[in-house]
């Protein structure tokens, strides 16, 4: 056939004055502005599109929408290329190219078709039977080849070069779907002034009215009433978006796709936005979707819905075949029917029901369409094209055969469920019109229209005018006082609210040939009868069993007929059989839109100190410390890390560095009882700490075991100045205002975050005093003025300082404080004053290495499965002054000295390395098991010559030089070297006190 | 998503909030209790399964602590108080933290 | 029991005749030596490893909903035993070379697929903390490799090594034998195999109370009627506290809601199980094509099995993060399990204060991979009355004594930041 | 005099987006910004010494702040409130507010009169005289309450455009529909994961409160978000924040 071949000559919304060129693997064909790349491919006459999961059996598109299980393609290339799209809700644009799935090498011609042959051994579980031999390890073998069978397209690792958005949006109202009930609720609501939210995940308003002829009756009505609502301020319509789930408070979660206008990530513009919703009221107007109906070989290409076909010829101008049989169950059908047969050569009815309305008889005759009553389809000729069907009457006469190339089902209609069930809300069968409709709804949820199992127009707009009503005063409106928009004049005698469905879902029995439940996963009425046999009975084993409803479409299609059949099966009745839960996404939505502009480098906010700027104009390798970027080194001193460190630890040894401190988190401490708060919730105390002296304290969690340690400064009598771990700062905060707002608020004392007010820079050297004599001259930092562990708090150049004297390196050390916009300029005048002394910056790896030398635990020693006697810290603790933790640190098997405790090391072997990690073991040991401790921290020590860390042993500095083993097996090493004291360097204090 | 109404700020997010854990308990007092009490008060919880008074903190907001009291079945938030209004000052005081 | 096999399934085929039921549908006695509650993977094995090695076979299983409901069959399907924390080690190295005979042993293919787990690291202090962790391993019998970046690139190359990555990778930690289990196999699996031992499986029973006197408990009352039974277990993750309640146990346990996530399928792009170092999160592919993976719980106690869109957001960032191509792969589902959470992530199978009731639970993250090792141990120390060896750290009573740590997460005793 | 630098000096991104530039995004500079608090039981006492000393209000509400003699005052708790005022002149002590002060400021290193200790003994600084901070610290003693300094401790952005409210929402799970979120009103909220001030100062003028640490990222995430739009970066600007809230569309 020709492309284009299937067009019928006028008619339709698709604009013929833009012709849009696209390919499908490779093959250029064309079709028009506001078609799919379903219609366009209907049109051009293909009909094999793809090939199923399982059997790689050649399938056609079945719907024209969200529910399609077969037509899925791969779109666009390279970093663009999507696998898994849905040709019937892809807007065709200029220039796409789809490329077919899960064929090779082609879908027309398929090796992987073998798998029909051996079929009736791939039933339901055949893997849960076999591939269990010859050796333990065989499934290894037979997976690589299951899961190169299965998955449907490929996936790419290039980057996405698209964008997405999130958004937060708030709402009186939110009406999910723009069809005829929702276009109702949407007025009703919006004429009352309501804030309305209308959400359609058609790029048209209208629903299923999109379906009805373009020149028919219902297009005026949907005209005016999209007119009106866009010209109500308060009304907002968001076209192709689609709601993806309702969540806990109200909140429903949507996707709005621009992908059928190319936007340019280089202007910002998204692919998709993620809109989250709070909505006062919701209403749901979901609709329906038509089902299948199941017999053998209802799979083939040129079997599809209905109301597809319809949809396909009056809003696509697309005619699916010359000579189509119409299969149904109700009465819905014949409207394609009655619209097909002016169109096409042939019609014919195919109706299982005995009594058929003499309207309906009446109307075929008059448009030439035979109908057969009471009788079903069992079987369908034609392997990549439908080319007849067997008919054989429900009463048992014989079958024959009747020539055609389309068959249109309808099984009846499944209200669209999925999102009012989100909230737990299990949906109740409804007889009268053989359909799931919500049991209930959320407090501040409506249904509407089809939703609601009442499928007929009149309905869809009394029921969405009723909702509109009942949102509105929900949010308080005062109801407006015209009526309804009246409905169409004329609508047909078939418009009734249940189609009189008679509820029939499979046909031709169960065992002959292939009668498809899940098109998508190759599942079966002969599959579901398995899982029957073998007790796989629950609705959730039958799916899992046989992978129903489990593929991309989620089993839009096919739930309820599996349930209809299982409940057959087993004798039951169908509500009996319970329902499938519904899960989000209603539809499949990229992980690019839920992560946002979340992305790359905005992963996670990024904290930066004050001199991060400097940093980086100066020869700073950055390094990620949490949310932090802090320098690691800079290049002055070398150009890896393991030159650099070395390096600048010389500096601070021989002369003076300084080092950006400015991530510690400080917290102000204030009150008439910030002394007694403190002495809580430190171990040690610091109620008696004089004004203007600082003091290390640990603070311990309500268990008894680390959460932090820092230095306090007490700045006045009721004034302290706190510093936490950079790790620690957040949870100390928050855990400080616990114990102020809820255990004690009796105390009077307040504590405030003041992290980013201040910027914090350490001096450390020999020659540090000299730096600030130089800088702040006139200030006097003698030893006697200003001794280890004290503070000054001084205006230098009317800019508050706060000068603590306290090291970390061991050596003589100052922390300077000042206001964050004064930080790089005090570092670059500290920096110039300290230049005939040699000063230059140090980084974090300097840091940590002159911490270790002396023996100060940070990072992976203050660690909160340990205890205060683990880091060999237990004499600071004061017992008889109560603090938190105290009660259960002396947990009998807290207290045990056998638990490993803090120890330094240092390598007795040259030529090898201690390493971060170790397994530590005494000499006699058998290196096996989780030995006596590990190695935290470790660093080749300039000083010292040699590698020396700091680990915790079983027993501790008991065994204080031992010759111990530090086993590395990772990489086959074990070292020797001996428990030290962790103070490796000056172990009295002579530099610090310098 | 869960929203809840912070008695100074407003109906917000779930995410504005850092959570704080079962509030139905008695904290034993400050320097009392032995390691019975401090056991039980930290490590057992009644766990309910319907109506549960818990900790949150308005972190992004006022940076209140807060109990709530929501069903666990259904995530519905029936109250929330500032947690030293609904405690009152007195530590022996009805639902103290 | 009818053995499967492929020749069965190719007669099976070809003749057309149907399977028996995996197992039966068993209606309850008056009583059992011991009666299990709970017909998830724990249970079942309990029940199973009872009646294999200990030959105890009047044992029924009581599900209140059908087998596999409940945690079993909606996780990650994760198995591993890198370990590091002393307790933990050994308890998951069993169970992991339980898993690799399991499919033999059930004549049940639960498709354990060894394809190697890497635990990535991002910086020097955690490449440290995963030297550690691997050195035990080794130590201990179980093989893992420590990778540096490079060796990371070659494996997985798909992953962000641009300068773009907000948190680099330094390296990881490689557990060849780590990898996946088809989980709802592992339910139906065990149930087939206790089933053919005699054991009764029983849904749709749910437990409303417990028999109780001066001797301990005695039996069960359930929706099926009162059934008694010599000793009683309770392996139901989800609703520990609720079930311990009524027999008057409170449990240092919380519920809090796990989410899991799933794309659709396609073809194979993700060969080994991958967990970040910057977040918890966690990802592979399954043998139909998904890629499945998880993060986080939700962060507050909740039984409503509904997730928090917030927290599906901030999973997606991780996988982007880690994947950048996974943007333009579409989520097919998201759902979220109930899950016992512990003080210190540490799990509990053991006696209880009340005589003949036995406890499992308290699984926080690691249920699923022990489940073989957590029917075996719970199945001994209800035969024996005494804590399996491997089992005596996981205690009811270790926060009263201080115990050995279990926190492999390294966060303290902070329920709410697990 | 040390040079202040804003926390946005290495992150400043070019004007971008579409050619049409309906918003203006820029950093607010030369403010004071203070925070009080009193303890329960003393709002009343800090309410009057804040009165007589600045002739402002404090609010009683969370989502509007008042404003007297250039003052504007947030509340941000039950009994802590966020002062933001002009520029106060390099005040000097940022460390000493909340100590109880004595009237005499007295240099103590009489060679260099740059430099004072105002620690320990609490000795008042030489530079700072007659500024606002001081009136307040004048009247608020420790027992009344605290009073804790964050001029550098945030940074003061501000978007102004027809698109400023929906950038806004790309990043705020709050409603800022302008019934409901009016002029002059303001929130603590988040913008993703850091906490925010956020002011609406005109119809279409918003300003926020940020973390200085987190500054940089949020004026990259926020210029980010106005892509789409088109944005224009204005020259940071010392802009009196009352012309702002009092009027300014």
């Amino acid at each position: 056939m020709s492309a284009g071949s299937h067009r019928v000559r006028a008619g339709g919304r698709i604009d013929r004055t833009e012709p849009r060129a696209f390919s499908l693997d490779g093959r250029r064909l064309a079709g028009y502005r506001g078609d799919t790349l379903a219609s366009a491919l209907l049109a051009a006459g293909v009909s094999v599109v793809g090939r199923s999961f399982k059997y790689h059996r050649p399938r056609g598109f079945v719907t024209a929408g969200v529910d399609e299980p077969n037509g899925l393609f791969t779109l666009g290339e390279g970093g663009r290329a999507e696998p898994n799209a849905q040709g019937t809700v892809v807007q065709l644009t200029d220039g796409l190219r789809a490329a077919s799935q899960n064929a090779w090498p082609s879908v027309r011609f398929d090796l992987g078709a073998v798998n029909s042959w051996i079929a009736p051994v791939l039933q339901a579980g055949f893997y849960y039977k076999t591939f269990m031999g010859p050796t333990r390890r065989a499934w290894m073998f037979y997976e690589r080849l299951i899961r190169r069978a299965a998955g449907l397209g490929a996936a790419r690792p290039d980057p996405d070069p698209d964008r997405y958005d999130t958004r937060y949006l708030f709402t009186d109202v939110l009406v999910i779907g723009a069809g005829p009930a929702g276009l109702s609720a949407a007025l009703a609501a919006g004429r009352s002034g309501a804030r309305v939210l209308l959400i359609e995940q058609d790029g048209l308003l209208g629903g299923t009215l999109l379906s009805d002829p373009v020149t028919g009756q219902t297009e005026p009505w949907r005209a005016r009433l999209e007119a009106e609502l866009q010209s109500l301020p308060e009304v907002r319509i968001l076209r192709h978006t689609t709601a993806l789930g309702a969540y806990d408070g109200n909140t429903v979660i949507l996707l709005t796709r621009r992908d059928h206008c190319a936007p340019d990530p280089g202007k910002g513009e998204a692919l998709q936005i993620l809109t989250s919703v709070r909505a006062r009221a919701v209403i749901h107007s979901t609709g329906a979707t038509e089902r299948p109906l199941v017999f053998p070989d209802n799979d083939r290409p040129g079997v599809m819905m209905a109301s597809a076909v319809r949809t396909y010829l009056n809003r696509y101008a697309v005619a699916c075949g010359r000579h189509a049989v119409v299969l149904t169950n109700n009465d819905s059908a014949y409207t394609a029917a009655f619209d097909l047969a002016p169109q096409i050569d042939r019609v014919t009815v195919v109706d299982v029901r005995r009594a058929i309305h003499p309207a309906l008889t009446a109307k075929a005759a008059s448009l030439g369409v035979e109908v057969h009553a009471a009788t079903a389809v069992t079987g369908v000729l034609g392997r990549t094209r439908v080319r007849g069907v067997t008919l054989t009457p429900i009463d048992g006469a014989r079958s024959r055969p009747a020539a055609c190339d389309l068959l249109c089902v309808s099984g009846g209609w499944s209200p669209v469920v999925h999102l009012s069930s989100h909230g737990g809300i299990r949906p109740r069968y409804q007889a009268d019109s053989a359909a799931f409709v919500p049991g209930s709804y959320a407090p501040g949820h409506f249904g509407a229209g089809a939703l609601t199992g009442r499928f007929s127009l009149g309905e869809a707009v009394q029921t969405g005018w009723r909702s509109g009503l009942q949102a509105e005063a929900e949010c308080g409106f005062e109801r407006a006082s015209a009526g309804p928009p009246a409905v169409p004049e004329g609508a047909a005698p078939w418009d009734t609210a249940n189609h009189r469905i008679e509820p029939v879902w499979a046909l031709g029995g169960a065992r002959a040939g292939k009668a498809f439940v899940d098109f998508q996963n190759d599942v079966t009425i002969r599959d579901l009868t398995i899982a029957h046999q073998e007790g796989y009975e629950s609705v959730e084993h039958l799916k899992r069993f046989t992978t129903l409803g489990m593929g991309t479409d989620q089993g839009k299609t096919s739930n309820i007929n599996a349930l209809a059949i299982m409940a057959g099966l087993r004798g039951i009745e169908l509500p009996e059989a319970g329902s499938t839960t519904f899960r989000p996404p209603f539809v499949p939505a990229r992980l690019g839109a839920l992560a946002g502009r979340h992305v790359g480098r905005h992963f996670r906010p990024v904290r930066r100190s004050p001199l991060h700027a400097w940093h980086l104009g100066h020869g700073a390798q950055m390094i990620e410390a949490g949310p932090w970027l802090r320098p690691w080194y800079y290049r002055w001193a070398g150009e890896t890390v393991e030159r650099a460190y070395l390096e600048e630890m010389r500096r601070v040894r021989a002369a003076v560095g300084l080092s950006d401190v400015s991530t510690l988190g400080k917290i102000d401490v204030q009150g008439p009882d910030a002394a007694e708060f403190l002495d809580r919730l430190y171990v040690n105390g610091f109620a008696r700490l004089p004004v203007g002296k600082a003091r290390y304290g640990v603070m311990l969690n309500d268990a008894g075991t680390i959460l932090d340690d820092g230095t306090t400064t007490r700045l006045a009598e009721t004034r302290y100045f706190m510093t936490t771990t950079t790790a620690g700062a957040g949870e100390v905060m928050s855990w400080l205002e616990f114990l102020v707002q809820t255990a004690w608020p009796e105390l009077r004392v307040h504590v405030s975050s003041v992290t980013d007010e201040w910027a914090g820079i350490a001096v450390a050297g020999p020659q540090a005093r000299a730096v600030l004599e130089r800088a702040l001259p006139g200030c006097d930092v003698s030893n006697e003025a200003l001794p280890h562990m004290g503070c000054l708090e001084i205006e230098w150049d009317r800019m508050p300082v706060r000068l603590i004297r306290l090291s970390f390196s061991g050596e003589l050390a100052y922390e300077l404080y000042v206001p964050a916009d004064y930080g790089t300029a005090f570092w670059e005048h500290l920096l110039s004053s300290g230049e005939p002394f040699g000063i230059r910056p140090y980084g974090l790896e300097a840091l940590a290495s002159l911490r270790i030398e002396k023996g100060h635990v940070a990072g992976a020693e203050v660690d909160p499965r340990l205890t205060l006697n683990d880091l060999g810290l237990g004499r600071m603790a004061r017992p008889e002054k109560p603090f938190i933790g105290r009660e259960l640190a002396a947990r009998p098997l807290l207290d045990s000295p056998e638990r490993p405790s803090l120890v330094g090391l240092e390598c007795l072997e040259s030529g090898q390395r201690l390493r971060g990690g170790a397994i530590l073991f005494a000499a006699s040991d058998e290196l096996k098991g989780h030995g006596r401790g590990y190695v935290t921290s470790v660093t080749w020590s300039p000083t010292l010559g040699k590698f020396i860390a700091l680990g915790f042993y079983a027993g501790g500095l008991r065994h204080a030089g031992e010759e111990i083993v530090c086993a590395f097996p990772l990489y086959g090493e074990r070292v020797r070297a001996r428990i030290t004291s962790p103070v490796f360097l000056d172990p009295k204090g002579e530099r610090l006190h310098a | 998503m869960l929203r809840i109404h912070c008695p100074l700020c407003g109906e917000r997010p779930y995410t504005e909030f850092r959570y704080g854990g079962d509030a139905g308990k008695h904290r034993p007092v400050h320097g009392a209790g032995g390691i019975e009490a401090w056991h039980d008060h930290l490590f057992l919880f009644e766990n309910a399964k319907g109506p549960h008074r818990e900790f949150w903190q308005h972190v992004q907001g006022c940076r209140q602590w807060l109990i709530a009291v929501r069903d666990t079945a259904t995530n519905i938030v029936a109250d929330v108080a500032l947690a030293r209004d609904a405690r009152g000052l007195d530590p022996q005081g009805p639902g103290g933290p | 029991m009818m053995r499967y096999s492929l020749p069965r399934l190719v007669g099976h085929a070809l003749r057309d005749r149907p399977w028996p039921r995996a197992w039966r549908k068993a209606t309850p006695r008056s009583h059992y030596d011991v009666v299990i509650v709970g017909g998830g993977g724990h249970g079942l094995a309990t029940a199973y490893y009872l009646a294999a090695n200990h030959g105890i076979r009047r044992v029924a299983v009581l599900e209140r909903s059908y087998i596999g409901s409940g945690n079993v069959g909606r996780n990650t399907t994760l198995v591993r035993s890198n370990y590091m924390m002393n307790g933990s080690t050994q308890f998951f190295e069993f169970s992991l070379k339980l898993w690799e005979g399991l499919s033999q042993a059930l004549n049940f293919n639960v498709m354990l697929s060894q394809r190697g787990q890497i635990v990535l690291g991002h910086s020097p202090a955690q490449m440290d903390g995963l030297a550690r962790r691997g050195n035990t391993m080794l130590l201990n019998g179980i093989e893992a490799e420590l990778l540096d970046r490079g060796q990371v690139q070659r494996l997985l190359p798909y992953l962000d090594y641009s300068g773009a990555a907000r948190f680099p990778i330094a390296g990881g930690l490689l557990q060849r034998r780590a990898g996946t289990v088809r989980h709802d196999a592992v339910a139906w699996g065990y149930a087939r195999a206790a089933d053919s031992l005699g054991v009764d499986i029983l849904e749709g029973c749910e437990v409303s109370g417990f028999l109780l006197d001066a001797g301990g408990v005695h039996g069960v009352q359930t929706s099926r009627g009162r059934i008694l039974a010599d000793r009683v277990a309770l392996a139901v993750a989800g609703h520990s506290s609720q079930l311990a309640a009524l027999a008057g146990l409170r449990l240092p346990i919380e519920s809090h809601l796990l989410q899991a996530f799933v794309t659709e399928p396609i073809k194979p792009f993700v060969d080994h199980v991958i967990s970040f170092g910057a977040e918890l999160f966690y990802l592979s592919q399954s043998d139909k094509g998904g890629l499945v993976f998880g993060g986080h719980i939700d962060g507050f106690n909740s039984f409503t099995q509904r997730g928090q869109f917030p927290k599906a957001q901030g999973v997606a960032q991780c996988a982007l993060a880690l994947i950048p191509g996974m943007s333009r792969l579409k989520l097919l589902r998201h759902w979220a399990g109930i899950q016992d959470m512990t003080p210190d992530g540490g799990p509990f199978i053991c006696r209880t204060p009340v005589r003949n009731l036995y406890f499992n639970g308290g699984w926080c993250y690691q249920g699923f991979k022990a489940t073989p090792a957590v029917g075996w141990c719970l199945a001994d120390t209800i035969a024996r009355d005494e804590e399996h060896p491997l089992v005596r750290c996981y205690g009811l009573e270790r926060f009263a004594q201080g115990g050995a740590s279990l926190d492999e997460y390294g966060h303290g005793h902070w329920t709410y930041r697990h | 005099m040390l040079e202040r630098r804003s926390a946005l000096e290495s992150s400043d991104p070019p004007t971008g987006g579409r050619e049409a530039r309906p918003l203006v995004i820029g950093e607010v500079r030369g403010f004071t910004l203070l925070q009080a608090a009193a303890f329960v039981g003393t709002v009343a006492a800090l309410e009057r010494a804040v009165r007589s000393a600045l002739g402002v209000e404090l609010p009683k509400r969370m989502d509007a702040p008042r404003h007297a003699n250039g003052v504007c005052v947030f509340k941000t708790g039950p009994e802590a409130f966020l002062l933001v005022g002009p520029d106060d002149a390099r005040p000097a002590s940022t460390a000493q507010a909340g100590l109880e002060s004595s009237s005499n400021p007295v240099p103590l290193f009489a060679e260099d009169t740059r430099l004072c200790k105002v620690g320990p003994e609490q000795v008042r600084p030489a530079g700072a005289q007659g500024s606002w901070m001081d009136a307040l610290r004048e009247a608020v003693p420790s027992a009344m309450g605290s009073l804790t300094p964050l001029s550098h401790g945030r940074t003061r952005l501000f978007l102004e455009g027809t698109p400023a409210r929906e950038v806004l929402s790309t990043g705020i799970a709050m409603d800022l529909h302008p019934e409901v979120f009016r002029r002059d009103g303001c929130a603590l909220t988040g913008l993703e994961e850091t906490p925010v001030l956020l002011h609406r100062t005109g119809s279409q003028r918003y300003e926020l409160y940020v973390l200085r640490t987190y500054a940089g990222w949020i004026w990259e995430w926020l210029t980010d978000a106005a892509q789409p739009f088109g944005y224009e970066v204005v020259e940071k600007t010392h802009v009196s924040l009352l012309a702002e809230a009092d009027g300014r569309t």
